[in-house]
């Protein structure tokens, strides 16, 4: 029921030096408890996808990539279009991935990225429809592992909604007797918000933010809260084998609306720097 | 605060009509029935046993596996998918919140299998489905730190309510499943979706205790009643 | 070839029991040969299926559960409507079977079920056609074992049969220029006949009605024998992997005739009972 | 009785023309191609040999797997699935009345595998295919009770016929394939669908009788002549 | 990622004696470097499929049928019949074969003979077309092999030809109001070139043509060469682990191009002698 | 020769511009990225590592597996299957072409597993990936006979041109991707479909030698400079 480990095992020895250095205030990597790893992004490289980035946390790396294409609508939503988010594991991207369809670890991250931007609407889904219960444009978002080392839920969504952000397509229109053609135009997609992925650790007493793959290892649970402008909470996923109590879980949702701004700010000077 | 009225009448903080059963199953270790509403679901339990594949084993605590399905005749429209991405994630959230009540290390080179069938979908099938597997899990004599009790809770027109049936989670504004341990005040699950103030989530996560708690009586009960009518059996009652 | 095992392995010494037993003209659980276990049955209360039956043979226990919608009919029957059987031998019902696609056995059940309902049209297909060669019902008959202590044939039999006979559908009707409308009725399906699935094993010179799974792991070979109405035979099966001769094969087949009253008032009885 | 005239004018308890070969692939153990009219088998044995995954093998038995399957272009439509429910279920049926046949106690621990592939599907395929597999165990030196002769039987316009065709089959009120161990006279297969009363069945079954009697003749003349063409090779005959 | 075995392991005292009696220009069958082995066709002897034929390369043996269907035709070529090749290496052809979905090597054996049909359009694809953009002919091209003693390249090739040649299916024509119709007749198909597959090993230093099983097992490379009337190449697959100079390939092409009429006369003679 | 201008303005003779990087991945035991204009391959190596299932595994050589893939968005219309037949035989006859320039026989009982991910298709992607995977391997140090470099020919409107993109790749007459081992003169990938005669292929081949040299030198080169910054890490440069 579980073929790709997405964490690591961590010998007995190395688990106590990190408890150990969690004790003292410190992270293996020298971060304080709430410090982002240093962010890269480029995006728009890739021209077949429509929209694409590439996003480093650190040593993870996620690319995401867009591609539209024209579908009919679900019967139940016909004037809107269509959002489906795919996640994938290579093995290109760690030691313990292996080929095959995705796991539960890849299925678990698409549909929390998912979770941001489907209910709060983040894509304006009815300048999606073309011809109403008949055409609208579906989006394709997926997503593809290149290097884990821990985290990439946080990474994905910046990849997700950075890729989202540049997403150039090819602008059709419904004439009368020859169905749809291609008006030679491009449109932009129009983003309603700005969800961001905040993902804690608890590893004992201690919560962390932006884990390492074996901080992730080795911590009881991880919550992810996804943050939208406005100080509103637009999604949560708690994962791991540990419980958590009602007060850290608080914690790290306050936390997580604090950093909101730092992280999104932090985004955007990424983007306006490359591309 | 709307003037919000739940489809069948029930207080916002009222949860459905709740039934549950263990040892519904002879092959089944451990295996129980729960129902809220007409959300209904059966879980059995097979182990702590001897996993086929050793290189999957620990030496040091048992492995959980988790297989929450719908069959197909269970919702609106006949599923057609054996298995949904739906039901992939679930099945994780489910075995980690279950992990977590198991004490796993008494098991060590061991798999114990959570099979769980939801029979009929009625919404909150996720929680219903963690209660009835916490129940086959004790039915079973799995040891556990404590039993699971679990609920769904979300916002309607501004409302907050517990118990979210499928009309009602079709058509919420956010919807979060929660599971405790209640005697040791930790929260086992956790997911939400759909837009939340923080103020609106702490008010929502009462609720979903105290709704917790009546579950977790409803299961303390049932194992109770369970437990007499063995020892009725032996005479010992 | 074989995923999911059906049959359980008997220990030398619990054969020799069993045997030893049958050569006193006795069963393992008391019952005499021609002896049909305890039958219970619930129906229609899984508010979600059109039609719904819990069967219990023993502790075998087979759930079915009908579901009805609309498709386009098969070229070669344009105005008959459309039954899929389906059966699962999912993990809950046996410490033996495994997560996957139906295995052999799970498949044969299914096909022998479909086999007592489809030549002899046992529902009448033509009263399921909406408009001829375009829209028909289909009948979704899905069969989930939920104990399994031997003969699941017999059990899934009935319960299909009990499952059809309490299925409700949506009345739909073809309006011009409108398509398919509701008619806001419910309609509900009429059988034509009342097909019994009856099972006999062979151990040794020994036949027995309605084998536990003991009995029938241990059994040379196993025959199902579907009887309707009118002394009718509607279908036979034979597996497992021993030879039988004609005289016991007609030994059976008159055994399963004389069978059917008492194992459809049964039936009947129980079916009026619940509910 | 209705005047019923078989669409290729045989009489109602005639088999179409039987060809039967053996040793026709060099590379299996045991091979054969068996005939009958336009619906043409070809059998492969290997084994009995040693088994990959140990944990099937049997310590006092021999395990036969059987893979009956009909080539993409063997049908009036071409046949795009890889593998119909209706293969699973005849190879399974298949494997069992083969079983039946094997003195498997004799070769504990390994397994014998069977592929057949139906080359050209004009009715009947299911008893052709167990003709060429016994033909093939043979050819392969596999010690056998009995070789099986397998045939189909049917009612049309109420009339009972031998060996039915890809027409009789799709026009027929009711169906019997059928296989025996004629020495033995043991049933090693039968399977029955439409509708018939007892006396219709026990007609069918004697005729269905006579006619594997034939084929097992055929069998037995096709086995004796390639065993006196290896034994002319030696100069021995 | 590779689940047949395609080669064979082959005992380093066989090796020794193949390469040896290479050495002595001897092979192990006795045939010189050049010799293709005795060639033996049947077409025409399976009536469901619409062509036919079984090719023996001394213990070689391929089978392929052809079916005849309508379907829609690609977007991007809608005045165009379509044709496929597919290709199974079942289990009954050789002891390290296994059930399942075709491996990469049956798959590159499908995708080499389409090579050879489909740039060069060996097929007239526009004599397909029965209704521009909406309905054509697709040809289905089973390549089956049914005993695996090396080269089943061009065993597979010669039989798809055959095949193809006496391909015959049900004339339809498009008729206002009526859609398609059965004419009642019957069309051929028609060949615009003889495509002939020619394939070499390299084994050491030496050039093999037709190579068994244990040659092919035992080569460093295994070129195919495929050629066409008027001394054309319509296609090469280089296959191995080993490499080959450029000397060597063109030696390969040469002797290619040199054995093309007589592999052909001799295919032409097979096949008016038998079908 | 005709007067065909190729679509980008460049030479006959002329491959994009080169982009080649070393080291990319952290994980990985070596990686690389290889550009060839648009079209943008990203490999990795791991290994040579211990096998899972022994059985599989040589005791006199290493087993090498390779995946060639292509990312959905990568292509013109996005990619919905998820390995398809063409990446199936394209794995095949890389994997070939890459074991014959590993010296296999120094690492008996292990695997080495390259993972090809093409971000980006503008034709002649499986050259580009042989070369990223050929980098990939000299990064993760595994011992080769030399390094491949492969390369693009084809053939439009009667000209003979080298690295076509996907517009020339879909325009021509005949396309030849083909990779060398340029110190030992080995070709060891070679396919070509499309109409040629012998002497057209001559000078294809001639013109692929050529183009494959330059290529050569730019991994050369990308080698040294990774090394050298690596020497300058440790104050040796």
């Amino acid at each position: 029921m579980d073929n790709i480990k997405y964490n690591v095992l961590i010998p007995k020895i190395r688990q106590k030096f990190i408890l150990n250095t969690l004790k003292e205030n410190k992270r293996i990597d020298n971060r304080s408890f709430y410090e982002y790893r240093a962010l890269k992004i480029r995006y728009g490289h890739l021209p077949n996808a429509d929209g694409s980035a590439e996003v480093s946390l650190g040593n993870t790396i996620v690319l995401a990539g867009v591609k539209v294409d024209i579908t009919n609508p679900f019967p139940s939503e016909p004037d809107k279009g269509i959002i489906i988010v795919n996640a994938e594991f290579p093995p290109v991207a760690s030691p313990d991935f292996e080929p095959g369809p995705p796991d539960e670890n890849a299925i678990e991250l698409a549909r929390i990225v998912d979770r941001g931007l489907r209910k709060p609407e983040i894509v304006d889904l009815s300048s999606l429809c073309i011809v109403p219960g008949q055409k609208v444009y579906r989006i394709w978002i997926d997503i593809y592992a290149l290097n884990h080392d821990g985290n990439m839920i946080d990474a994905a969504g910046i990849a997700a909604v950075v890729a989202l952000m540049n997403t150039k397509y090819k602008k059709f229109t419904f004439v009368q007797d020859k169905g749809l053609v291609d008006t030679g135009e491009k449109a932009q997609l129009t983003l309603k918000n700005f969800p961001v992925y905040v993902t804690h650790v608890k590893i004992g007493d201690h919560i962390l933010l932006d884990p390492v793959l074996e901080e992730e290892s080795l911590a009881d649970c991880k919550i992810t809260t996804i943050v939208s402008e406005g100080n509103l909470i637009t999604g949560i996923q708690k994962s791991g084998v540990g419980g958590i109590s009602l007060d850290e879980l608080e914690k790290i949702m306050q936390n997580s609306i604090n950093l909101y701004q730092t992280i999104k700010e932090n985004i955007q000077k990424e983007v306006s720097k490359n591309g | 605060m709307s003037e919000y009225k739940r489809v069948d009448g029930r207080a916002y903080d009222e949860i459905r009509p709740v039934k549950a059963e263990v040892r519904v199953l002879k092959n089944a270790d451990g295996s129980a029935i729960f129902e809220l509403g007409n959300t209904k679901v059966i879980a059995a339990v097979y182990g702590p046993r001897e996993l086929h594949s050793k290189h999957m084993a620990s030496s040091y605590e048992s492995l959980v596996r988790v297989r929450y399905h719908m069959v197909p005749f269970s919702t609106k429209d006949r599923k057609s998918q054996p298995f949904t991405r739906r039901e992939i994630e679930i099945s994780k959230v489910l075995k980690e919140a279950l992990s977590a009540s198991i004490r796993r290390e008494l098991f060590p080179r061991s798999t114990i299998d959570i099979y769980i069938e939801v029979l009929n979908a009625d919404g909150s099938t996720r929680v219903a489905s963690l209660n009835a597997a916490s129940l086959a899990l004790a039915d079973a004599g799995v040891f556990m730190y404590d039993l699971i009790a679990a609920v769904s809770v979300g916002k309607i027109n501004g409302q907050l309510v517990v118990d979210l049936n499928e009309y009602e989670d079709q058509n919420s504004d956010s919807d979060i499943p929660i599971a405790f341990m209640p005697s040791l005040n930790k929260v086992v699950l956790l997911q939400m979706d759909g837009t939340m103030s923080l103020e609106e989530i702490r008010q929502a996560l009462k609720m979903a205790k105290n709704a917790a708690d009546k579950i977790y009586q409803v299961e303390k009960d049932c194992l109770k009643g369970s437990l007499e009518s063995v020892l009725k059996v032996y005479g010992l009652l």
